[in-house]
């Protein structure tokens, strides 16, 4: 039984959800919730490589194999991140990104 | 006879013909038949607490040389068996508190999300012959992925109850979990690859020669993760009673933390199954081709010997501290499986498995097994000699 | 109006509001929890592709791994919770002008292609093809060497960097 | 020409060590000084000598037969969906030239500046090996800029130097002046790097198109006959210009950002923030040649394109845009008092000529003047950052002076050693500073026979002669003030009596910064034989022409049209037979005139400590002090550009801030103070109104004050000469009204407060908050914040994809 639901579903539902992840970066103040909308657009992209890989070639593996990379970036991503956010919140005690301005110019 | 053969999958059968022939749309007719599965499903752990925990407190009161729940006063029973259902009433009786300060929601949902992690892995474990939820193709990894679920759950209890007991009960029983969860998949994986496939039914069908005898050194290690996992002694962070009062659910009363231990012990339960599943070759034994239902019995046997041993670990060994328990895992059990994988890996590949002797095989293993283990002691009585030596010299 | 589609329905629901509900909410706690939520739909969403061992990994890492991480960052800082510091920043309203053309542009792209998608059947072993495609040097063993060395990278920088001094 | 060519393959490794470098110092050495220094100088080293195998390898194989546009072969370099980008070396005479230049000036400046950034001395920079490290960078970026074989990554290492500009000129971020309208070092680097940013992004759209349309990035193909021939002839986008031209304009849009051509000249002078080493080798010498070289290397396709478009009168666009840049700045650096400043300003009119030789197809004389001018225009800045480094280290000898026995650290008062009205007499102090800035400073004003300044000029005046008249005058008479102010620099600095306390006690600097001063002399003055025009009577045939035979064959062999080909020869032909006397002489006139002049005034008397510059006080007296105070201020471009972009955007971010969201409110919080805004949206609106309704009312009060009652009175002297009555009636009656009128507006002020901040909130809340990013995003001095640019960014996806979708389906 191959998949009833058409292949422009998934990209619509993917398209929604990237664009509310970016919303979520755009519009947050602090790093932490900023990063999530990011994860949230990884997970946008994932969806599209599995759907892609599932109508387009089902025999293959590089749809699934791409989104196992995008989820080894999303893990380095998100370590890096933390540990930044957190060596921030040590010396600026602060997460909100408009206060960090060192470099300000 | 045939019928019994496999029960469960002719049930579904006939009840879906009768929905059918009820006129229903296909769609309804499979919704309700899988919720039907899973609802059975569910009950057959709800159901199996009744008399495990009767079993695990007699256990214990033999380890701690009392009697035991013997005689459950008005509701009679013999051996007090009934025991288990009065704690149930007293739980369900009893006053649902609910801290000013807490998370309400996340308060509520946390016990039981846990609950629902704890019935949810059951789908896909052989509960005997033809007897399994679905034969997924990932089976032993959907366990795994939804057992990191609990986490979760265990931070949404911390979190929400807004206690510092509970909050760093969280903190470390996550702490744990995370850390060893690593030797468990690794382990895990080292069964995997000698089986052939995620699927639980495969790896039971695949054991000629049960595993443990293959790599014991394997079920250790997952004998060990597990342990941790379920926070028992010696490595229970989860609850520590004598540091944490209970870890992460001290807020919890009434039938939420009836959940809770419901959930902890399903998840004993649990894995207690898959040790046997994994290691002792699950539902097979002498004369389940004749009788399939007697598979179910087998795993029975074996899953109550795991949950023995897990007791005696239990109740005969004092607590670890959390660097301890910690040092533990990264500094031995994940090395050693990482060694573990590899050597198994080689071995695998240089004597391919042949069903006509499965035995060979299985030696191979056993022999790379017994190397590892004298080399890994000799490492630690080398190391242990160093650090004495070491103190000894600080000391004078 | 099969079963998939009640299924699809169901955890694009979650997905999406699970989202929505983290862009939005103020409590950046409730936020991560909402998230993992989402990332479940996700996982769903990988079932009804017939890709179980992603929706496996999704759960395995999303929800027992990164949203744990981020958990715990969030209770390592506390100004997180600090009520006047959190929300959103003074750009909100023109992002969400921005997003939602910016969304219709995406939809109307998709949908402007003829996907003539006729999908088989996926193979019974596509784990196997996965994995040997994962190990293949025609394949992709060297961006799975990329990419672990990368993990290798980050973890080692992510310590240094939260690194006490 | 796929050929393999041992010694021109060691290109492949000429960025490669100072990466190395720049990656090992961050991660491993960056404690250790010296060890990072030696690194990177090491590396420059290996850099200069494989470059120079490379660059006599290239000069020696025979002329012609397409052998000097020589290309490895090619190794897949990255996959973009179904074909794969292919990387390779590849060299021509052009290519080659520079590549003898490059490393042998980064080589000297940064040896220059172990002693500049004050190695071993207690007052070490702190971030020394930081410093060192971006240098590095900047050398992998042009060196990588250079070797390579497509448009691609010569873009990708052009960002990179752009980075390292901006890192650099902000090295001392933390740096600030007592006059808050000098610019300080991290706001120069912004402005530098926004400001070339506008020119790359006409570069980048130009690659996009040339992409597009031919499929390739690579020269080989690009210059190829045939694609040249299909962009000269297929009209762009159903518009009247070739492809070709709206390419080479795109082209030139990078280089215009980069070399700081006007209008985008704003960058470079507010550069000199930076450390001096940054500003000669970045500056001077080699970043900004990489926009002139961006043309040398594009110069087909400005060939192939029709130079009519946007010609103003007979002289092509980019001719036009280099003349008018060598003129207007060399005018104002006529009035500049920073050392460095003159400079800077002298840059960009010697780039303006390198342009505008291009523009007039001069190919062969742009590229010597690059060159040449690399070399002395690094020694002119290495030297003055010499003297500074004297200046301040006088300075501080003063000031311990002042101060001795006091233990505790006094505050020093803020002295500008760039100053040249401080300095004065400095020959004496540092004698080998003059000398190399005696040397640079001819070199620069082209006196005359010896110097490489010279040679080079005239080869482009020669081809503006025969080129374009006006070009012609324009680069003659900015020669002559160049050497000009090069007079007026070199007196004010070195001769006379030190005018300040400074100056008298400025110490010569340390050898390792004086050594490379002298190298770069010799080279300031022998490379200039390298192009003496063959048929010049007298010395023109002892040493052959060799850079002209050189560098042309890439010209007539490069492998591209012979059409093109005809055309360039067309120009080059001019210079190597019919020799014309005019320009030679005009040349020399204007050169040695503007330096006798210069004399003149400058050094005849020399200035005395708080004399008026004597430029300025001349023009005064002729009435054209408003014109000096213009050039001093660099004819108020910056003052323009900060009022037409940088205020408009701040302004508008600010006004509709404060309408949004009112004053930011300081707020406690557990400790520390944090500026919270309360989100009120209306109460702008309400101001804005309310204070519109004031405006009014304040209006008709004043009118009604002073106006209608002086009328009032008037009539009411008038008619009491007629009747007491009447001139009281209509006293009463007019002012009556005229009150009503001024409560009329203040009540209708008011309703219309009550009405608007009903009617208009959000929708004016979006608007606001759009273009308060705006704001945010154009101004120069911003908080960088990404978030800003995140949504930015995706708007302009926006408008490009509706722009797509405008030129795809409605053929606009």
């Amino acid at each position: 039984m191959g998949p009833q639901i058409p292949l422009e579903w998934y990209l619509f539902l993917a398209a929604a959800l990237f664009c509310i992840g970016a919303y979520g970066v755009l519009s947050r103040r602090n790093a932490i919730a900023i990063l999530m909308g990011v994860e949230l657009m990884l997970n946008a992209v994932n969806i599209n490589l599995v759907a892609f890989w599932r109508f387009l070639e089902p025999g293959g593996a590089v749809g699934q194999a791409f989104a196992l990379f995008v989820y080894a970036v999303a893990a380095a991503e998100v370590a890096v991140g933390l540990a930044l956010i957190i060596a921030t919140w040590r010396t600026r005690e602060t997460v909100i990104l408009e206060d960090v301005d060192l470099l300000k110019g | 006879m045939d019928f019994l053969s496999d029960l469960i999958v002719n049930i579904g059968l006939w009840l879906q013909d009768l929905l059918v022939s009820i006129g229903l749309p296909d769609a309804w007719v499979r919704i309700i038949t899988l919720a039907g599965g899973a609802f059975i499903l569910a009950l057959v752990p709800l159901t199996a607490m009744f008399f495990l925990i009767w079993y695990e407190r007699k256990i214990v009161a033999r380890i701690a040389d009392r009697l035991g729940p013997n005689n459950t006063g008005a509701y009679g029973g013999p051996y007090g068996l009934f025991q288990v259902l009065a704690d149930a009433v007293k739980m369900f009786t009893k006053e649902d508190v609910i801290p000013a300060a807490a998370d309400r929601w996340i308060f509520n949902i946390a016990p039981m999300v846990f609950l629902a992690i704890a019935v949810v892995v059951w789908a896909v474990i052989p509960l005997g012959k033809g007897i399994v939820g679905s034969d997924l193709s990932i089976g032993i990894f959907y366990i795994l992925s939804f057992g990191s679920g609990a986490m979760v759950a265990i931070l949404m209890a911390g979190w929400g109850s807004n206690n510092k007991y509970a909050l760093l009960g969280a903190l470390r029983g996550i702490a744990t979990l995370i850390s060893y969860e690593i030797p468990q998949v690794l382990s895990v994986t080292a069964v995997v690859m000698v089986a052939g496939s995620f699927s639980l039914v495969e790896i039971v069908e695949s054991q000629n020669v049960i595993f443990l005898i293959g790599m014991p050194l394997t079920a250790l290690l997952f004998l060990l993760s597990i342990l941790a996992e379920l926070g028992r002694r010696p490595l229970d962070l989860v609850e520590a009673d004598s540091e944490l009062v209970a870890g992460y659910f001290v807020e919890y009363s009434g039938m939420k933390f009836g959940m809770f231990y419901l959930g902890e012990f399903m998840n004993q339960l649990m894995v207690s199954i898959l040790f046997s599943t994994l290691f002792l070759g699950g539902w097979r034994g002498p004369f389940v081709d004749q009788v399939p239902v007697l598979g179910t019995v087998w795993l029975v046997v074996k899953l109550l010997l795991v949950m023995l041993v897990i007791q005696f670990f239990q109740y005969s060994l004092p607590r670890l501290r959390i660097d301890q328990i910690l040092a533990l895992n990264w500094k031995f059990l994940t090395p050693l499986a990482l060694v573990n994988i590899c050597v198994i890996a080689l071995v695998g590949k240089a004597v391919p498995y042949d069903p006509a002797n499965p035995w060979v095989q299985t030696g191979a293993l056993l022999l790379a097994n017994v190397l590892m283990a004298l080399a890994v002691v000799g490492i630690l009585a080398v190391a242990g000699r160093q650090m004495r030596r070491s103190k000894l010299a600080g000391s004078s | 109006m099969t079963f998939q589609h009640v299924l699809f329905i169901v955890f694009g629901a979650i997905t999406l509001g699970g989202a929505l509900m983290v862009v939005t909410r103020r409590n950046v706690f409730n936020a991560a929890l909402f998230m993992i939520l989402s990332f479940f739909g996700v996982a769903g969403l990988y079932v009804l592709l017939e890709a179980p061992f992603l929706a496996g990994v999704q759960l395995f890492i999303y929800i027992g791994g990164i949203s744990i991480l981020i958990i715990f960052a969030i209770m390592l800082t506390r100004d997180m919770m600090n009520p006047d510091l959190i929300g959103r920043n003074s750009q909100w309203i023109a992002a969400a002008v921005v997003m939602v053309p910016l969304c219709a542009i995406l939809i109307w792209t998709v949908s402007s292609h003829d996907w003539a998608a006729a999908p088989g059947p996926v193979p019974e072993n596509s784990i196997l093809t996965l994995g040997q495609a994962l190990v293949d040097q025609e394949g992709l063993a060297l961006p799975f060497e990329v990419a672990s060395v990368l993990l290798l990278v980050a973890l080692i920088g992510a310590v240094t960097i939260a690194r006490e001094r | 020409m796929h050929n393999s060519d041992l010694a021109l393959n060691l290109a492949w490794f000429i960025p490669l060590f100072p990466f190395l470098a720049f990656v090992v110092i961050p991660l491993v050495t960056y404690r250790n000084r010296k060890l990072s220094h030696s690194l990177v100088i090491g590396a420059i080293a290996i850099a200069f000598l494989l470059a120079q195998i490379v660059f006599w390898r290239a000069a020696t194989l025979p002329v012609g037969g397409g052998e000097h546009a020589y290309e490895s072969t090619l190794i897949h370099w990255l996959a973009t969906g179904e074909e794969r980008l292919m990387l390779g070396i590849y060299i021509d005479p052009a290519t080659a030239v520079m590549l003898f230049m490059v490393p042998l000036v980064c080589l000297m400046i940064f040896i220059y500046s172990v002693g500049y950034m004050n190695f071993g001395t207690p007052e070490v920079d702190p971030r020394y090996s930081r410093f060192f490290s971006y240098l590095s960078l900047f050398a992998t970026g042009m060196l990588g800029m250079l070797v390579f074989n497509n448009l691609l990554t010569f873009f990708i290492f052009w960002e990179i130097m752009g980075t390292c500009s901006y890192l650099l000129i902000g090295f001392w971020y933390e740096k600030k002046y007592p006059d808050p309208n000098k610019i300080t070092p991290r706001q120069a680097g912004l402005k530098a790097f926004i400001v070339t940013k506008i020119g790359d992004l006409f570069f980048m759209l130009g690659l996009a198109l040339l992409y597009a349309e031919v499929g390739s990035l690579s020269y080989s193909e690009i210059f190829s006959h045939e694609t040249l021939e299909h962009l000269a002839h297929t009209p762009f986008l159903g518009t009247q210009w070739t492809l070709a031209t709206v390419i080479a304009l795109l082209l030139f849009g990078g280089t215009v950002g980069k070399s700081a051509q006007f209008p985008l000249h704003v960058w470079l002078p507010d550069a000199m923030e930076g450390p001096t080493p940054v500003s000669a080798l970045i500056h001077a010498a080699t970043m900004v040649s990489a926009g002139v070289f961006l043309i040398v290397r594009a110069f087909p396709i400005l060939q192939a394109a029709d130079a009519s478009v946007l010609a103003v009168g007979s002289i092509p666009f980019v001719a036009f845009i280099g003349a008018l840049t060598a003129f207007g700045s060399s005018i104002i650096a006529v009035a500049q008092d920073d050392v460095k400043g003159v400079l800077a300003f002298s840059t960009i009119s010697q780039l303006g000529y390198m342009v505008a030789a291009l523009g007039i197809g001069a190919y062969v004389a742009g590229a010597f003047h690059l060159i040449t001018h690399a070399f002395f225009k690094a020694l002119l800045f290495l030297s003055s950052g010499s003297v500074i480094h004297g200046m301040e280290h006088g300075h501080h000898h003063v000031h311990e002076h002042e101060h001795e026995g006091h233990e505790e650290h006094h505050e020093e008062p803020w002295f500008n050693p760039n100053d040249m009205m401080n300095m004065g007499g400095l020959a004496k102090r540092m004698p080998r500073t003059f000398w190399a800035f005696l040397i640079g400073g001819l070199a620069l004003s082209g006196f005359p026979i010896f110097t490489a300044g010279f040679w080079s000029k005239d080869e482009i005046l020669a081809q503006a002669w025969t080129g374009n008249k006006v070009v012609f005058w324009a680069l003659a008479i900015s020669a002559g003030l160049t050497a000009f102010y090069t007079a007026r620099q070199l007196c004010l600095t070195f001769a006379g009596a030190p005018r300040t306390e400074a100056a008298r006690h400025a110490p010569e600097s340390v050898p390792s910064m004086t050594t490379p001063l002298l190298i770069l002399a010799v080279f300031a003055v022998i490379l200039g034989w390298a192009g003496i025009p063959e048929n010049l009577p007298g010395i023109g045939g002892i040493i052959p022409n060799w850079f002209h035979h050189f560098v042309i064959s890439a010209i007539e062999t490069g492998g591209h049209g012979e059409e093109h080909a005809l055309r360039v020869a067309g120009h080059l032909s001019e210079a190597s037979h019919a020799f014309e006397w005019a320009p030679l002489l005009l040349g020399m006139g204007f050169g040695l005139g503007g330096l006798f002049v210069g004399w003149l005034v400058y050094g005849l008397k020399p200035l005395q400590a708080g004399e008026m510059d004597r430029v300025e006080a001349g023009m005064h007296i002729i009435g054209l002090g408003w014109f000096h105070k213009a050039m001093r201020n660099r004819f108020y471009f910056d003052w323009l550009y900060d009022r037409v972009f940088v205020r408009t955007s701040i302004w508008l971010a600010s006004f509709f801030d404060a309408f949004d969201y009112g004053q930011p409110v300081q707020k406690e919080i557990d400790g520390k103070v944090v500026v919270v805004r309360k989100h009120g949206i209306v109460d702008g609106l309400v101001n804005l109104v309310g204070r519109f309704g004031r405006g009014l009312s304040r209006i008709s009060d004043w009118f009604d004050a002073n106006i209608v009652d002086a009328l009032v009175n008037l009539a009411g002297r008038a008619g009491r000469t007629i009747s007491e009555v009447g001139g009281i009636l209509d006293l009463r009656v007019v002012d009556r009204l005229v009150d009503l009128t001024g409560l009329g507006t203040r009540a209708l002020s008011d309703l219309s407060n009550v009405v608007d901040l009903k009617l208009v909130d959000s929708a004016v809340d979006g608007i606001g908050d759009a273009i308060r990013t705006g704001g945010r995003f154009i101004r120069p001095i911003q908080t960088g914040k990404v978030q800003n640019y995140l949504l930015l960014a995706s708007l302009m996806v926006i408008a490009l994809v509706m722009a797509f979708f405008m030129i795809l389906f409605l053929q606009i």
